[in-house]
């Protein structure tokens, strides 16, 4: 019985890991779309992230002549990276062996890990866009990473654990409760969300050349299938933030462990709770202008101090 | 036979005075007067082994009385005074080739740096208290000749204030002695014994307190002037600077010892009358303002061997207060840092002295880079320089680590001035002399070669004693520091 | 009670030497400061002869004659030939003036005088009170060398705080042994002799005997 | 091996008499500098392999010790051995051993003579350290600590001509010996009874004192470690000194030298001391933080390459001493387990700074080499020339910037672990501290990141800045091999923390009393408390990456092709691309001295728009040197004039000082 569990609960994980990585360009579509009929555009529809990378994988790869090895290798690295933290995150199901691998605290290095090797890989060439996207991308990061880990910390400390299975379980079987550390949490997560995810008021995704621009300039040099790999990870990333959201905030009705009744209703109001959040991001992005790249740091600050706030709340309150 | 060892150690420095004030202007001068260094320096050996051997022993009907305290300290003497003899036999070579020094002058140096000799070896063995001020006075003396060697105004200033404070705070000191005297003849009747220093600690228990007390303000006034106690330390620096290098050197590594070795003495009395700590206390408290003082002056200084002045005040200070202190360890500490400084101390003038020749002022804003002008002055000065600072593993820090951590267990309150000045003293010498020892040079070659044997026999041994003591030196430590209890 | 002869003559010297001591500290002109003190020396002498006498000591006739040789003929023959030698014949005015001076020295005879009275209490026989006198000598000669500008006055204080030395020493405490009063009288003498030595060299270096010219050496 | 009758200790011994010897060869070969880079440095590298061994020996084994004829009558050496000093041993060796191979190619440019001496004092500054490792009783303690001070200063100066390099090697000496006379007060205080053998750690052990002296001698170790590990606001000589030294020093002083300034504090702190106070903890807290910051802070604004690394080491000697405070708050308060978990991690974060700090000093040193430049603004794609460096470089970088699966992030996870089991302390204050700390511990950590991409990007990545840099040459083998096996440990110790674990579970027994093990069974998942709070398993995580990623470079292979262009940078179209156009140092730390502006004393020049040869400069310096030290000196200068007024020059003064002391000393006693 035990093994067979096992066994089952890896096939899970692969099958997750399959899903998350097919599903995450659909969420960048449906995102873009929303914000298109926000807009009163018609919109390329859902499925555009889908022919934007078949194409850039058809094309040949060019490189700058002083690219190093570094730069080659970049795009894989941060693509395994956001493929892993996606695929580590409980969305259907709490049971994911491999998540006893890496807990909140390793997610957090996951991503700092992608951070890091695109922002040198951006640096590689030596043009100033690259340099420019590199430094604007640790210092939005050095204030987002701490807000994301703190606000993931209020989680743990409430569910004491730090591997998210746990805490997923401890926030969605148990009987219904009001965290107001969570709420703090909750603000802050979005405001982490935005900026890690290059979105308005930080950055712009949809730009290409803007002398504000974040993430994109980090990629200029990039073309073809590492473009792909890059713009794919991107929305895995974004997927991976959504689906921590969904997991830390609104976890309810996901399928206990071995309890795979469950499943059905936990993917449908998985669904469900992806396209509203997609939906909403996009509203937040169409009602809100970009700010002065300066003001980033406050912005950040802002979010950094909210989830503090939020744990200092839970250790005051017990909640 | 005591008497026959203790003749020789005094007669040969005597002889040597009057060989060298007929022949001081031969050319073999100079050797004549190592010889006798050097024979003194056997006396004293001798002597030692034999009052190890069989404990503290008095001679010539009790006038003289030796026992492991002063022995030590006449051995050390002799020792210092031989190393200093070798070095200045090159350096004053030197600087008659400067013409800084006439012939007629190096005759009155000879002589006087033997009868020198003498005066602190009859001072340190006497049992008189009497013949002790005797002795001291006699010190003086020859020292202000020598320190007034070089006959310019700046010399002729110091010694005249050397002679003027030393003088009045000896005659304080004889004050003190008879009020000893008075005290004594109470006790121990009319006459030859009252004022020998083994009868007077029999009967220490008896001496009357009130007399006692004044008697000492009056020694500790008066031989600490000699030891360069703040604030009756003004003529030290002077003297020091102006004299001939030798003459700082003994300065430094004997005298102010001789004078200390009088104020324990009168110190082992005074609280043995008295029965409690007062003579201490008074002495840690001078131990104490010296070495403030003395450190932060430090960090003024623009002559060099006058900076290393003020550093001997403040280890005499800290001698002091460990000796203040008393008790076993701090008692034996004490010692152990007179030794220690005695031999750094010369060895630094030494290679001071070098270093001065090589670049012809005393100003240490132009000595520069000795390391790189020569290795073995520069080597000299930078090892001396940690070793008086206080660094392991030389010999004044296994002193400095006792005098210190036994003030840190029996007197808190004090250790807070001895960490700031230690810190103090080490900016203010270290950085002073980093630029010296370092850097790129301005100096010229010798006409005569150095003598840096002494500087680095002094040296390995302050190593040694930092690092091993001999067990044999270390019950003589121990028995002399119960001797002083 | 009846006090003996001897003593109340002690007493009387011992007054007189004070009263010398004053007068020196008051005198401006150096070769009556040098008469004042030969005479404090004679004063001295005479009353270690009466000591000597009156405790009948012999040693202390030596050391009465030493005083009498020394102190009261050859140390004042002496000054008075570097006086003609060196020319010098008034002091310049004191640091302090002369009836401050004169105060500061009578405060300083009542300090002594209350230093000293346990300790006279001690004292039997011949000598009560005298080491107050003694002391108060010292200090006044300190006093003197405080005050003084030029280098043989400070000289001759000196050899007078010498004398308080030496009048504590024999008449309070009944004579020193020999042999330390000895050795220190022939401290005084080779002092002396030096201390001509370089009244002629400080002549010839700054050619003044003004201590004022002596305080180049300082920390600056 | 105890069969045979031989102790670690001795074995150790051993090693340090061939160090010396080494040494003084080292002066007999001045005039064979060949033979004594490739023959004395190696067989150096290899006695420090063997420590280490030793050390790893000794962990498990019990105490021992040994007393020698040296040192003081009645208070000879003694020396112990026992699992805290063999920690602190290997990290010893292991550093040293990739330090010493990389300096038998490093020295070689350098003169006979400077280099006999300079050999004399690295192998005398090994000794040293070893020593304070072993030492037993305080004056073995301390002469074998100023000899470590000693000998490295020298090594500082070794170009004494450089005036810079004097100052900073006199401020280096200075705070170092006023921290040892704190240190050597501090046990004083400790000393038990009286009599010389009462400085013997045994007698200090047995010593029972009251809070109040206790916490008296805690502070002054505080004080006196402190100041040895740069820790705020003694800080000031660690950025001068540590780029002054040669990079192997500087390696080894960043790497090793500060650790025995934490060994010290655990020993006095767990060993000597038999009570501790929960305030002690919370001040170890405070302090440990606000260094944190402070250095990454400082660091991320600096130009100056080893500047900037010596920076990032205050930043971490903060983060070893917030540990501590968190270990003394845990363990006086009887958390054994996380007493135990938070002291695991200090140690296994002071291994880890070891090994990556070393890596990138010595890094620099090659760098430093091939182009003689240490201002960042002058370097820039170096990775092009040279690839080794910068390859093992980059783990260094990874290392300390804390990613996984590298060691760094290791500790840095079993610190927050610590954190966040923290609640449930019994004092409410201390309690609301623990989630900023670990805030600040988290903000460190992300900075430290920023850090480190400026440090590897300006330096080897982009377009060299300079022509010279065009002919760079790549680090030399021996320099290789060093950096190599530094990084080699990175990764080991980022992969296997569990075996490491298991070492230093004695460690954490001896001085708390209780082990941390594994609840994990297995070597692959680190779970230091119980699977179902937290465990991490490095292994799978790289596995895991590394799968991906070739699963999707051969798909996309196999899906579509493989093919790649070579052709100028695209940078939007903009054909004029200079190397004048990326980042500087400067620019790169421009936002954060933006936003810790307060914190910076600026001073810089900007050029206007208009001339023709823009220079820019500017320079961040501290403002604590202005706060604290420059009062301190004025205050020095002020008093010591006032002594000065003593020596007045009139003799009248003189006599009046003898007089007014005689009278007073009459009147008062």
């Amino acid at each position: 019985m035990e093994n067979y569990d096992l066994i089952f609960a890896i096939l899970f994980q692969l099958a997750q890991l399959v899903v998350v990585v097919l599903a995450a360009p659909l969420l960048t579509g449906w995102v873009n779309q929303c914000q298109a009929w926000l807009q009163n555009r018609s919109g390329a529809g859902v499925l555009q992230p889908y022919r934007v990378l078949h194409k850039l994988f058809h094309k040949d790869a060019v490189i700058a002549h002083n690219a190093s090895p570094l730069f080659r290798v970049t795009p894989y690295i941060v693509f395994g990276c956001m493929w892993l933290a996606a695929a580590i995150i409980p969305i259907i199901a709490v049971d994911l062996p491999f998540s006893q691998a890496a807990d909140v605290i390793a997610l957090v290095g996951v991503f700092a890990v992608a951070r890091v090797f695109i922002s040198l890989a951006a640096m590689d060439i030596g043009t100033a866009f690259g340099s420019l996207g590199a430094r604007r991308e640790m210092l939005v990061s050095f204030l987002a990473e701490p807000a994301l880990l703190m606000v993931l910390f209020t989680a743990s400390m409430i569910s004491h654990s730090t591997q998210l299975p746990r805490i997923v379980e401890t926030l969605a079987h148990h009987q219904f409760v009001l965290y107001p550390s969570l709420a703090f949490a909750a603000l802050a997560f979005i405001i982490v969300l935005l900026a890690e995810n290059a979105r308005i008021p930080v950055d712009n995704p949809s730009t290409h050349l803007e002398l504000t621009m974040i993430h994109e300039a980090m990629i200029l040099e990039y073309s073809a299938r590492h473009l792909a790999l890059i713009e794919w990870a991107s929305s895995l990333k974004l997927f991976a933030y959504i689906s921590i959201g969904i997991a830390l905030f609104v976890p309810h009705g996901i399928a206990e462990v071995g309890h795979w009744a469950g499943l059905p209703l936990g993917i449908v109001l998985l669904l469900l709770k992806l396209m509203l959040a997609g939906a909403g991001l996009a509203v937040l992005e169409t009602v809100m202008a970009k700010m002065r790249i300066f003001r980033a740091p406050e912005f950040l600050g802002t979010a950094f101090l909210l989830a503090v706030l939020g744990l200092l709340i839970h250790f005051l309150l017990g909640a | 036979m005591i008497d026959l060892q203790l003749l020789a150690l005094l007669l040969i420095p005597l002889l040597g005075g009057g060989l060298l004030a007929v022949f001081g202007s031969r050319s073999w001068a100079a050797e004549l007067n190592s010889l006798m260094s050097f024979l003194t320096f056997a006396a004293s050996v001798v002597l030692t082994v034999r009052v190890i051997d069989s404990g503290p022993q008095v001679a010539f009907s009790e006038q003289f009385f030796i026992d492991q305290f002063n022995v030590f300290l006449v051995a050390l003497t002799a020792f210092v005074a031989f190393t200093t003899s070798l070095f200045s036999r090159p350096y004053m070579r030197i600087e008659q080739h400067h013409g800084k020094l006439t012939t007629g002058m190096l005759h009155l140096y000879y002589s006087m740096y033997q009868l020198f000799t003498f005066a602190m070896l009859i001072a340190l063995t006497t049992n008189n208290m009497g013949i002790v001020w005797v002795a001291m006075e006699a010190a003086t003396l020859t020292t202000v000749l020598l320190v007034s060697l070089y006959r310019t105004p700046a010399s002729l200033e110091a010694a005249w204030k050397y002679f003027i404070l030393c003088g009045v705070g000896i005659a304080l000191a004889l004050f003190g002695t008879i009020l000893l005297y008075f005290a004594a003849e109470r006790v121990l009747g009319q006459g030859g014994t009252a004022l020998l220093w083994t009868h007077l600690n029999d009967v220490k228990g008896e001496l009357e307190p009130t007399v006692l007390k004044l008697a000492f303000i009056f020694l500790l006034v008066g031989y600490g002037t000699k030891v360069g106690l703040v604030p009756l330390h003004s003529w030290l620096p002077d003297a020091h600077a102006e004299g001939p290098t030798p003459v700082s050197a003994v300065l430094s590594g004997l005298l102010l010892n001789v004078a200390l070795c009088a104020v324990v003495r009168s110190k082992v009395l005074v609280d043995g009358s008295l029965g409690n700590h007062f003579a201490g206390n008074l002495m840690m408290g001078f131990g104490l303002l010296s070495v403030l003082v003395a450190s932060f002056s430090l960090f003024r200084q623009k002559d060099i061997k006058r900076m290393f002045a003020y550093s001997s005040i403040e280890h005499m200070g800290l001698i002091t207060f460990a000796f203040g202190m008393g008790g076993p360890v701090a008692t034996f500490a004490g010692m152990l840092h007179m030794t220690v400084h005695s031999l750094t101390k010369s060895a630094i003038f030494f290679a001071v002295g070098h270093a001065v020749q090589k670049v012809g002022t005393q100003q240490m804003d132009s000595i520069r880079g000795m390391l790189q002008v020569s290795p073995t002055v520069g080597w000299g000065l930078a090892l001396g320089t940690f070793a008086i600072l206080g660094m392991p593993p030389f010999g004044v820090f296994a002193s400095e680590f006792l005098i210190i951590t036994t003030a840190m267990h029996e007197y808190p309150w004090a250790t807070p001035i001895l960490l700031v000045s230690l810190g103090v003293a080490f900016a203010a010498i270290f950085g002073k002399m980093q630029p010296i020892v370092f850097g790129e040079t301005t100096a010229k070659p010798l006409p005569h070669p150095p003598a840096l044997v002494p500087v680095f026999v002094h040296l390995l041994l302050v190593l040694m004693l930092g690092l091993y003591m001999p067990p044999y030196l270390a019950d003589w430590y121990r028995q002399a520091a119960a001797l002083l209890g | 009670m009846h006090i003996p002869f001897t003593l109340q003559f002690i007493n009387l010297l011992a007054a007189l030497l004070l009263l010398v001591s004053f007068a020196m500290l008051a005198q401006r002109r150096i070769l009556s400061l040098v008469n004042l003190f030969a005479w404090q020396g004679a004063l001295l002498a005479l009353s270690t002869f009466i000591v000597a006498y009156s405790s009948n000591q012999h040693h202390l006739y030596y050391s009465a004659g030493l005083t009498l040789l020394l102190k009261v003929l050859l140390l004042p023959w002496l000054l008075h030939r570097l006086m003609r030698k060196l020319n010098v014949r008034w002091d310049v005015e004191t640091l302090i003036n002369i009836p401050t001076t004169m105060l500061f020295g009578i405060a300083l005879v009542i300090f002594a005088f209350n230093l000293a009275a346990p300790i006279s209490q001690l004292a039997e026989g011949i000598t009560r009170g005298l080491i107050g006198i003694a002391l108060a000598c010292v200090l006044l000669s300190l006093l003197m060398m405080l005050t003084r500008r030029k280098a043989v006055t400070q000289v001759v204080a000196f050899l007078s705080l010498e004398n308080g030395l030496f009048f504590a020493a024999t008449s309070a405490t009944q004579g020193m042994p020999l042999v330390v009063e000895l050795g220190i009288a022939l401290d005084v003498l080779v002092a002396t002799f030096i201390f001509g030595i370089f009244f002629f060299q400080i002549r010839e270096t700054f050619d003044s005997l003004d201590i004022g010219h002596m305080e180049k050496l300082k920390d600056d | 091996m105890d069969a045979v009758g031989i102790l670690p200790l001795d074995v150790v011994g051993w090693l340090v008499q061939f160090w010396i010897v080494l040494g003084v060869a080292g002066m007999f070969l001045q005039r064979a500098p060949q033979q004594l880079n490739n023959i004395v440095f190696p067989l150096s590298a290899l006695t420090s392999l063997l420590l280490a061994a030793v050390g790893l020996w000794a962990l498990a084994s019990p105490a021992t010790v040994m007393v020698l004829p040296l040192g003081l009558p009645d208070l000879p050496f003694h020396l112990r051995l026992d699992s805290l000093s063999a920690f602190f041993l290997i990290l010893l060796g292991g550093a040293s051993f990739g330090v010493s191979l990389y300096s038998a190619g490093y020295f070689k440019t350098m003169a006979g003579g400077m280099l006999g001496l300079l050999c004399l004092e690295y192998h005398l500054f090994l000794v040293g350290m070893t020593l304070v490792l072993l030492a037993d009783d305080a004056y073995m303690f301390m002469v074998a600590w100023e000899t470590m001070a000693l000998s490295s200063y020298f090594l500082v100066t070794t170009d004494h001509s450089i005036p810079d390099i004097r100052k900073a090697g006199f401020l280096y000496l200075l705070i170092a010996h006023v921290g040892a006379i704190a240190i050597l007060l501090s046990f004083g205080v400790m000393q038990g009874g009286n009599g010389i053998d009462a400085y013997t750690f045994d007698a200090m052990r047995g010593a029972h004192l009251d809070p109040f002296w206790s916490s008296v001698a805690f502070l002054l170790a505080l004080f006196g470690f402190g100041a040895k590990a740069g820790v705020l606001p003694m800080h000031v000589w660690l950025p001068e000194a540590h780029p002054a030294a040669p990079s192997p020093v500087s390696a080894l002083m960043s790497g090793v030298m500060l650790k025995t300034a934490i060994y010290g504090l655990l020993r006095v702190t767990f060993d000597l001391l038999d009570t501790q106070l929960w305030w002690w903890g919370v001040l170890a807290l405070g302090l440990g933080l606000l260094t944190a910051v402070f250095g990454v802070m400082f660091a991320a604004v600096q130009g100056d390459m080893k500047r900037l690394l010596a920076y990032s080491s205050i930043e971490n000697i903060g983060l070893l001493l917030v540990g501590i405070g968190l270990t003394l708050i845990f363990h006086v308060y009887d958390k054994d387990a996380l007493a135990a978990l938070s002291l695991t991690a200090t140690l296994y974060h002071s291994l880890n700074h070891a090994m990556f700090k070393s890596l990138l000093f010595i890094g620099t040193g090659s760098i430093l080499h091939a182009t003689g430049e240490r201002n960042m603004g002058r370097l820039g794609g170096l990775i092009r020339r040279m690839p080794w460096a910068a390859m093992l470089m980059l783990v260094g970088v990874l290392a300390i910037s804390g990613l996984p699966p590298l060691n760094g992030f290791v500790s840095e996870w079993m610190m927050l672990q610590a954190f966040l089991l923290s609640p449930g302390l019994p004092n409410s204050y201390i309690n609301m501290l623990v989630p900023v700390a670990a805030a600040v511990i988290a903000l460190a950590a992300a900075l430290a990141a920023y850090v480190m991409v400026k440090f590897y990007g300006v330096i080897f990545l982009g377009q060299p800045r300079e022509a010279a840099l065009e002919h760079a040459h790549d680090a030399g083998t021996w320099e290789r091999i060093g950096m190599g096996w530094l990084a080699l440990l990175c990764v080991v110790l980022g992969l296997a923390p569990v075996f490491v674990l298991g070492q230093l579970d004695h460690v954490s027994q001896m001085l708390l009393g209780t082990q941390l093990g594994n609840a994990a069974g297995n070597w692959v998942f680190l779970a230091p408390v119980d699977t179902e709070r937290a465990s991490y398993s490095p292994l799978y995580f790289l596995l895991a990456v590394l799968g991906v990623m070739l699963l999707t470079s051969l798909l996309v292979r196999r899906l579509y092709h493989g093919r790649v262009r070579r052709s100028d940078p695209w940078d939007c179209g903009f054909p004029a691309q200079t190397a004048r156009m990326q980042d500087t140092a400067e620019g790169f730390g421009q936002p954060i001295r933006r936003i810790f502006e307060p914190f910076f004393l600026i001073e810089r020049e900007v050029p206007s728009p208009f001339d023709t040869h823009p220079r820019y400069h500017g320079r961040s310096d501290d403002r604590l040197w202005y706060i604290l030290y420059e009062p301190v000196k004025q205050a020095a200068a002020k008093l010591s004039s006032a002594a000065s007024l003593l020596q007045h020059g009139r003799i009248h003064l003189y006599l009046t000082y003898t007089f007014v002391t005689l009278i007073v000393l009459l009147v008062f006693v």
